[in-house]
């Protein structure tokens, strides 16, 4: 049964293959040749899992070794595989919003003449991300990483002829490099420490290792979470990111690719759980991106942006509770599940919505769309109910929990962290019912004539988008709805997830009531206030200048300013004159010597007169010399 | 031990060689014949060296197989001594697996052109100036003479052909530009001599230098040994056996002239600036010869020769060594992020991999030097793959400069991918051969040196930022006007372009093959050196990769979450 | 003349008791070589006061070309009878050594004067004047320049065939010096070679200004250094009382005792030896052209005809290498911690100063002069040795270097434009399209110059610089390979000019020459290739002459 | 007397010969310094033939003499063809050969 592991990655791989190299006779077949594939290595995931669902807890974990890849001594790469639960629940998900949103793209890219290439990076994608889930070694896994990174490149970057796309494009990569030598020296300090990488010698050796060395490893894999998860410091690419297809926001930067870092961490949970400063600073990570997430979001008027702050701050959470150990582990994966669900959900709303207003994203110029779209709307409304941790629905149970469990990392630092949590609770309300208004609700800012235009206004013929697109969108709603409530009966989840991630009561200073309580509070709070600002009164189609953060947000706090002050400029300067040294200095000192040898030679061409007598004179001297020279060895 | 089987390393250098004569000797009108015929001599080389390929035997003992062992210059102590090991067997391999396509990428750079005849009215008229016939001749030459200094093992035997492998060069480089001189022919014409004759000093400089030091080594065989002899395997030997000792300040001296040479070649910081020149004056053919073929040798050597003979100095040298390599690598990557012209940049690109491939082999661990040694062959397969694309690119808009292009993957996709492809390579992407290698040297310099090892991998980000930009200017954004109606890649270009990527993609997923001919000669590097891998700090019981974790892994991974 | 006997019965190895009055007993058998060639040259003079001018150009050319294969010939024959080895002695009454060196040099200065006399006797390179084949001599030497008498010359269709007779009467002296085996022979060896080559140097038919200027310097500076050598011989036989090598090296060795008192004045003076020495050595010096007495050589080189600078470069410098090798390894062993340090100084300052002052040169003679220069510091580096491998090594490089040098004037004087030889580089540039060929020669020539391998330039070089090496001369070498790394440079400047840069419209012209220049040509490049790749025959050959007798 | 003098009297007259050719220009008078300098060493060579009781030194001086007056022979003539083409015989105008 585990042969078919490879299948999985197998399956994707090939239609990217196909489609990548059929050349123009797949055009028109590309779209569902591609979506077959995805589908595909769906159904085999169905086939593990219920395979898997038919052993007990202890041993689901199954394994399937290739081949031995890196043979070097005592540096052995292999390329196995690794199926346990916590794998299974991404490869479950991956393939899953995966296969809905190629199907969604078929009529999202319907237009593109480049599609065929579109499904085939998409295939990529999925074959990426399976590997990078699927690997029983972090070498394996770092190839998956960056192979998910280079998808996500091409993606991003797939209408070329934008220059904005194909800068966000190198950017997006530039940022994840940055985190990827961090997972690379991790792997390399796993290999001076232990001798291999691979997960399970690694994380079974923990035990008997220095603490320094581990926090070294674990604060190296943190930095590689960061750069794929946009977590603060590396968060900057994501925002840009929206360049791309929305299908490909809502797959990549949204349910899958963004989560990996989650999976790091947690997968390497044995490591963290010895290092508690690395936990530390996970934590530390999770809480500030949360909020700084969340506070962009609320700035942006480009819907897709605002989203993706959203998903930044969401992503904020999961890091959080994987930084606070074996109480938050599964909670971290139970909410990347269910905001997989949601997130994907909101961003192929979006992209419905685009579609029908031929791709403007400035959410000022929306208005009233509900009668116009009106599936979009409800599936688009179910997903922000979710996300707003509306009770009942699965973001509901999801961070509840990981608020929950940041209470009970105790101390100060638990209600710190905690406190953070509630408040971005509070603040995701307070933008998601923002982007909602401003999107379906109010009177339009826009108009279906011409004649009809107010000026700034776009003349505007809003419609539902095809079934082929909004059943995606229906099936993911139902999953954002029930999902979580699914999970939580008596903790199903939590125990599926145990045997790989372990899992512990944390004991909050607050009982869970109350808690909850609160976090109906604060979501309450962020409604409201967002009612007030944008419900009761209307929008202006034009940003107003707003407050001095407004402004920061609006700029991602300002983030890019000194990343492009101080890298880029900074860079650009650095290297031009090394530029310049190149040529003056190091070429310059050669091309010195021959220059002076030639100078050299001209002054002794001189004694070269012509004139016998001098010739005679310097023989005379010559012998002179000769004879002194002759006598002084002898010192006579 | 001269066995009297078929001297098949002497007949693949033999048969370029022979090539290089039968091409030049092609009349002046029958230019296509002289391309097929240089073409079919190339395929012939490379049948032979598969030959060695699978005569090699990984596990054999003794240092060196297939060896040949006849005398030559007793007075000189000099021995035509040929054998190879496994390193030396892959960069054959390489060598005679690039040159067919250097040549069929090179198939018109060297036609005459057609203002030729009324520029130079004598060489037009002259029915005796044959330039591609000659091109083609010269390339075939540079081959045999590479392939004889990767089966040398005569230190005597290697250094002629180190040395005269540059005249070929030399012109190579001098007498056939790319048609993409920025301010006409003339001004291109002068500063590609001034680009051969910088090659030729610099190297031949580093090859006197080495010169003195190969006569100091015969001076002190001689004086120790009773005859001079220059056969690395007897040195070796009588090193070992204490027979042979030279004094630590000779050791020393010995060593900085064969190291200097080889680091002009390869080549090292502060000795880099002819390579830019070189390549960027060249075609892109040549180019891809300098830096996939022929500095290899450079590199090569200081594994063969600079370790071997001098294990002490070479460990007395490795931290300087190791901080030269190091800027190489930064140095070169930030200089190719600052380039205006496509080869100039691609140049600076082989520098900083140059830097790694020096920072592999001098770590002194086994994966450092298996990496390095992966690195030639990739670097040598990548670069070739970038590189001749970027030719073509160059040959359709007659410019090198970046800032002349734009959008061309709208016209011309399929040859937009496979500079991509080229790109990703270069910046070794996993999946890619060149990240294995890349990967390794990091592992093995970190191991010993962390601090190294760390700063080095800045260099990925790097070059992470030169491929991209590169390929961000030139291929994405807005179609620039003399872009326009570009057109795609021709056959013949997909000929040579396809088999190099997918060599790429098959060495990035399954090096095995390679690795196992490498390592045991590494090995055997290693104990002459008498360097042993750094043990880690916790031995996990399970020994990893050797066979699947299997469920007691699983039980433990268990038990290590609760 | 008895009391000569008598010295050399004191010391020599090879003389009888003094008789009554002994006649001096000559083996021709061993001195044959010399005897034919200035023999021929006697036959030489005769058949210019005898034959009709139109068949003495043949007859000439037949003489010399026959008597200098014979010549070579007997070399081969006294080589193979062991006359080289085993059976090495002195001839002539001790004037004259038969040994190994003595043959193999001879043996290659006539293989070289072979060769040179076919350049001598080119005559297809220059348009025919008044329909008839002219050479690069002057019509008529003795007539002024651009006067009526050359004139009636050119038209009467005169020609200088005396150069015949008077280059082999040089060869002779070639002949001579390096097997000289006392100080007078080796000076009387010199004038006799020196002489002819001054006239040679004065009778060119192009810009005889410049000919007769460089014959004039060639000829004062030579007298004058020959001064000091003839000097340096008188305090040398002052000191030992004695001219034989092997007497002053006696003497050198154990000093003044067992000698009778009444030379106790003057014998064992080291200051006498000392100085005598040094101006002996300077002599020699200035004929292999070494730093600080190489100032004739540019000059020389290039005034002179170029099949004459062909010869003198290649001749002169292996006749005066023998010469500097016997004496230093005969005469003055006993004192070699003196001379040593003395030539590494002249052996740095040659190799240097040759190389840097030919950067800057814009005549291709002038260039070839100092790289001459730069030459002669290599192989001094092998002199210096002081080791049979030494002594080889020279021998080898030597005749390496002849046939190089000799191919690379005969390329020279190919290239032509109106003024007869185009000399100066800038004409040069593009020949390497104009015809490949040639320039292709010129190239391989530069390269076995450069001592890149697979040329016997490389081949000599490293046989001088192991030699020296292992005769602890090591820096020197780092040197030696440094000068040769900055030789490489203007070598390669020649090469880019030949292929690299456009052809000028009114370039120079290539002509074609007869097949003597060809044959020339050809020697030289087959040499240059024969010694570069296969060099065991020749090395061996030059490891048996190792051995100067005594 | 003590032999000696004549020595130094042949190293007095060789110098003198030196000096006259580094400063006299008339090729004819250089040429005639160079034989002065012979003269010197041939006096040297009679004075040790002389103090050595052997007669090399003065068979050498024979050959010195002939081999002078050959100079001459060869050194005039060039001498004289020179001063017939330039119309001195001024050795500092013979320099169009330089550098």
């Amino acid at each position: 049964m585990e042969n078919l592991i490879a299948l999985l990655v197998a399956a994707p791989l090939v239609g990217a293959a196909l489609l990548l190299c059929g050349g123009k006779r797949l055009d028109r077949t590309g779209a569902w040749i591609g979506s077959l594939f995805a589908v595909a290595s769906f159904a085999v995931a169905a086939v593990l899992f219920a395979d898997m669902l038919g052993k007990s807890a202890e041993d689901r974990a199954v394994h399937q070794h290739l081949f031995s890849w890196i043979p070097v001594g005592g540096f052995q790469a292999d390329v196995g595989f690794q199926l346990d639960q916590l794998s299974m629940t991404f490869v479950l998900l991956i393939t899953g919003v995966g296969s809905l949103i190629h199907i969604y793209s078929i009529g999202y890219m319907e237009h593109d003449e480049r599609r065929r290439r579109f499904f085939g990076y998409l295939n990529l994608f999925l074959a990426a991300m399976l590997l990078l889930v699927l690997a029983d070694n972090y070498l394996l896994l770092y190839v998956g990483w960056e192979g998910v990174g280079l998808a996500s490149y091409l993606l991003i970057g797939f209408w070329q002829h934008k220059p904005s796309a194909a800068t966000a494009a190198k950017k997006a990569f530039l940022v994840n490099r940055v985190g990827d030598v961090g997972l690379s020296i991790a792997i390399m300090l796993m290999f001076t420490t232990f001798g291999t990488f691979a997960f399970g010698p690694v994380l079974a050796a923990t035990g008997d290792t220095s603490e320094g060395k581990l926090t070294a490893i674990g604060l190296m894999l943190l930095l590689a979470a960061c750069g794929k998860s946009a977590q603060v410091p590396l968060q900057s690419w994501l925002g840009d990111a929206m360049e791309g297809p929305t299908p490909v926001s809502a797959l990549i930067h949204a349910a899958t690719m963004v989560t990996a870092g989650v999976y790091l961490i947690t997968r390497s949970g044995a490591i963290f759980n010895a290092a508690p400063d690395a936990q530390t600073a996970v934590v530390a990570v999770g809480a500030v991106t949360l909020l700084f997430g969340a506070i962009v979001g609320c700035a942006k008027d480009d819907i897709k942006k605002a989203l993706a702050g959203s998903t930044m701050s969401q992503i904020g959470y999961m890091i959080l509770a994987a930084g606070l150990g074996p109480i938050g582990y599964a909670f971290a994966i139970m909410h990347l599940v269910t905001h997989g669900f949601f997130k994907a959900g909101l961003f192929l709303g979006a992209g419905s919505v685009m579609h029908g207003m031929n791709d403007e994203v400035d959410m000022r110029h929306y208005g009233g769309l509900r009668k116009y779209m009106p599936v979009t709307f409800v599936t688009f409304g179910l997903g922000y109910l979710a996300i707003i941790g509306f009770p009942g629905l699965s973001g509901f149970f999801s961070k509840d929990k990981i608020i929950e469990a940041a209470f009970a990392k105790g101390g100060t630092e638990g209600w710190i962290l905690g406190g953070a949590a509630l408040l971005g609770a509070a603040i995701t309300a307070f933008y998601m019912t923002r982007v909602m208004l401003m999107t379906f609700f109010g009177e339009k800012r826009w108009a279906e004539t011409p004649g009809a235009a107010a000026p700034g206004q776009q003349v505007q013929h809003p419609h539902e988008s095809p079934k082929v697109m909004t059943i995606p969108m229906i099936v993911l709603a139902v999953g954002s709805v029930f999902a979580g409530a699914l999970f939580s009966v008596n903790e199903a989840f939590v125990t599926w997830l145990e045997p790989v991630t372990s899992f512990a009561h944390g004991h909050s200073p607050l009982s869970a009531t109350a808690i909850t309580a609160s976090t109906i509070v604060v979501l309450l709070i962020g409604v409201g206030l967002a009612w007030q600002m944008y419900g009761r009164k209307p929008v202006p189609a034009v940003a107003p200048r707003g407050s001095l953060l407004t402004r920061a947000a609006r700029r991602d706090l300002l983030q890019d300013d000194f990343n492009h002050i101080v890298l880029v400029r900074g860079g650009e300067h650095l290297t031009r004159t090394l530029v310049y040294l190149d040529h003056s200095v190091v070429d310059g000192a050669v091309n010195g010597t021959a220059a002076s040898m030639g100078g050299l030679s001209g002054r002794l061409r001189q004694l070269q007169s012509g004139f016998v007598r001098s010739y005679a004179v310097q023989m005379l001297g010559g012998a002179a010399v000769l004879v002194a020279a002759t006598l002084l060895m002898r010192g006579v | 031990m001269a066995d009297f089987s078929f001297p098949l390393l002497t007949a693949t250098a033999a048969v370029p060689a022979i090539g290089a004569v039968a091409t030049a000797a092609v009349p002046a009108a029958k230019r296509t014949a002289a391309k097929w015929l240089a073409l079919l001599f190339s395929l012939a080389t490379f049948v032979l060296a598969v030959v060695i390929a699978v005569r090699f035997r990984p596990g054999a003992e003794g240092p060196y197989q297939l060896t040949e062992s006849h005398a030559w210059i007793q007075d000189f102590g000099v021995r035509y001594e040929l054998g190879v090991d496994g390193i030396a067997v892959a960069l054959i391999a390489l060598t005679a697996l690039l040159i067919p396509f250097v040549i069929l990428a090179g198939w018109h750079d060297a036609d005459p052109l057609e203002s030729a005849s009324d520029s130079g009215s004598a060489a037009g008229s002259n029915s005796r100036w044959r330039p591609t016939q000659g091109f083609f001749a010269l390339i075939l030459a540079v081959e045999a003479m590479v392939i004889l200094s990767f089966e040398a093992t005569d230190v005597f035997l290697f250094y002629i052909f180190f040395e005269a492998m540059l005249i070929p060069m030399y012109f190579l480089i001098g007498g056939f530009g790319d048609r993409a001189g920025a301010h006409g022919e003339e001004q291109a014409a002068t500063q590609r001599s001034y680009a051969a004759v910088k090659f030729l000093l610099y190297n031949l400089a580093g090859g006197l230098i080495m010169l003195a030091a190969v006569i100091g080594l015969y001076a002190v065989t001689a004086d120790q040994l009773g005859s001079g002899t220059f056969s690395l395997q007897q040195i070796v030997e009588a090193r070992t056996s204490g027979k042979l000792d030279f004094g630590t300040g000779t050791e020393r001296l010995l060593f900085l002239g064969f190291f200097f040479a080889f680091a002009v070649k390869a080549p090292l910081w502060p000795l880099h600036t002819w390579l830019p020149n070189a390549m960027g004056e060249s075609t892109s053919p040549v180019a891809v010869l300098i830096t996939a073929v022929v500095d290899k040798v450079g590199t090569f050597a200081m594994l063969r020769f600079c370790l071997q003979l001098f294990p002490e100095a070479s460990s007395w040298a490795t931290p300087v060594i190791l901080v030269l390599a190091l800027i190489s690598v930064i140095y070169g990557a930030l200089l190719a992020v600052g380039q205006r012209d496509i080869k100039r940049l691609i140049a600076y690109a082989s520098i900083s991999h140059f830097g790694f491939i020096i920072l592999g082999i001098f770590a002194m661990t086994t994966q450092g030097q298996s990496g390095a040694t992966l690195y030639m062959v990739n670097h040598g397969i990548s670069t070739a793959a970038l590189m001749l694309v970027a030719g073509f690119l160059i040959t359709r808009r007659g410019s090198r400069l970046i800032a002349d292009y734009g959008g061309v993957q709208k016209v011309a996709p399929v040859l937009a991918g496979t500079f991509l492809i080229g790109g990703l390579a270069t910046l070794s992407l996993p999946g890619l051969a060149p990240f294995i290698s890349e990967f390794l040297v990091l592992v093995g310099t970190f191991s010993r040196y962390p601090v190294i090892g760390i700063i080095a991998s800045v260099g990925i980000v790097l070059a992470a930022l030169y491929v991209l930009v590169l390929y961000q200017r030139t291929m994405t954004g807005p179609v620039k006007a003399k872009v326009e109606g570009m057109p795609d890649l021709r056959a013949r270009e997909l000929v040579v372009v396809a088999p190099l990527i997918a060599l790429l993609l098959f060495l990035g997923v399954y090096p095995k093959p390679l690795t196992d001919i490498v390592n045991p000669a590494v090995d055997h590097t290693l104990s002459v050196v008498d360097k042993k891998d750094p043990k880690p700090a916790v031995r996990v019981d399970a020994v990893p990769g050797a066979g699947r974790p299997g469920h007691a892994v699983h039980d433990q991974e268990v038990e290590a979450a609760k | 003349m008895s009391s000569v006997a008598s010295v050399h019965s004191l010391w020599t190895v090879a003389a009888e008791l003094p008789g009554k009055i002994p006649a001096p007993r000559i083996e021709y058998g061993q001195l044959s070589p010399t005897l034919i060639v200035l023999g021929a040259a006697v036959v030489g003079v005769l058949i210019e006061a005898l034959l009709p001018r139109r068949s003495r150009y043949y007859a000439q050319l037949l003489v010399s070309v026959v008597a200098l294969a014979a010549a070579f010939a007997a070399v081969i024959g006294l080589a193979a009878g062991g006359f080289g080895s085993s059976k090495a002695g002195i001839a002539a009454m001790g004037a004259i050594a038969v040994d190994g060196p003595a043959l193999f040099l001879q043996g290659t200065i006539l293989l070289v004067s072979l060769v040179a006399v076919f350049t001598f006797a080119e005559r297809r390179l220059d348009p025919a004047a008044h329909g008839n084949r002219v050479d690069s001599f002057a019509a008529q030497a003795a007539a002024v320049p651009g006067g009526e008498a050359e004139q009636a010359a050119v038209k009467a269709g005169f020609t200088t065939t005396e150069v015949f007779p008077i280059v082999l009467f040089a060869i002779g002296g070639m002949l001579v010096f390096p097997a000289a085996n006392d100080l007078l022979t080796l000076f009387i060896a010199l004038e006799v070679f020196s002489l002819p080559l001054y006239i040679l140097c004065a009778v060119a038919r192009r810009q005889r200004l410049l000919s007769q200027e460089s014959a004039m310097k060639y000829f004062l500076l030579g007298a004058f250094s020959s001064a000091f050598l003839l000097f340096g011989i008188a305090l040398l036989y002052g000191y030992a009382g004695t001219v034989t090598y092997a007497g002053i090296a006696e003497v050198i060795a154990d000093g003044a005792k067992q000698i009778d008192p009444a030379l106790a004045g003057t014998m064992g003076n080291d200051a006498l030896l000392l100085i005598g020495a040094a101006l002996v050595l300077m002599g020699l010096l200035f004929k292999v052209g070494a730093v600080p007495f190489h100032m004739w050589t540019p000059d020389v080189y290039q005034g002179a005809p170029t099949p004459v600078t062909g010869f003198m470069a290649a001749a002169t410098k292996v006749a005066a290498f023998g010469a500097l090798l016997r004496l230093l390894y005969v005469v003055l062993p006993g004192m070699r911690w003196d001379w040593r340090p003395v030539m590494w100084g002249v052996a740095i300052v040659t190799m240097l100063g040759g190389a840097i002052v030919a950067i800057t040169q814009t005549d291709i003679k002038r260039l070839l002069a100092y790289s001459s220069i730069a030459h002669a510091g290599f192989i001094l580096a092998g002199v210096i040795a002081t080791s049979e491998d030494g002594i080889s090594s020279v021998l080898f490089y030597l005749a390496a270097y002849s046939f190089v040098t000799l191919g690379a004037f005969a390329v020279v004087t190919l290239v032509r434009d109106a003024g007869g030889e185009a000399t100066h580089l800038s004409k040069w540039a593009g020949l390497g399209r104009r015809s490949p060929l040639v320039a292709a020669v010129f190239a391989v020539f530069l390269l076995a110059f450069a001592g890149i391998p697979l040329t016997s330039g490389f081949a000599g070089k490293f046989a001088v610089f192991k030699a020296a090496a292992q005769s602890g001369a090591g820096w020197l070498v780092v040197v030696g390979v440094i000068s040769s790394a900055i030789a490489a440079f203007f070598y390669i400047r020649v090469i880019v000019l030949m292929f690299f840069s456009e052809p000028k419209a009114e370039g120079p012209t290539v002509a074609v020459p007869s097949p003597l220049t060809t044959m020339a040509i050809a020697v030289g490049v087959v040499v240059t290739l024969a010694l570069g790749l296969a060099p065991q025959y020749f090395l061996d050959l030059a490891g048996q002459a190792g051995v100067f007798v005594r | 007397m003590n032999p000696v003098y004549y020595l130094y009297l042949a190293a007095l007259l060789f110098t003198i010969g030196a000096a006259g050719v580094l400063i006299r220009r008339n090729a004819i008078v250089v040429f005639m310094c160079i034989e002065l300098m012979l003269n010197a060493c041939n006096l040297a060579f009679v004075v040790f033939s002389r103090m050595h009781g052997n007669l090399d030194g003065q068979i050498i001086a024979f050959f010195t003499m002939v081999v002078a007056a050959a100079e001459v022979v060869v050194g005039l003539a060039i001498i004289v063809s020179i001063f017939r083409t330039r119309h001195t015989a001024s050795v500092d105008d013979a320099s169009l050969m330089k550098l």
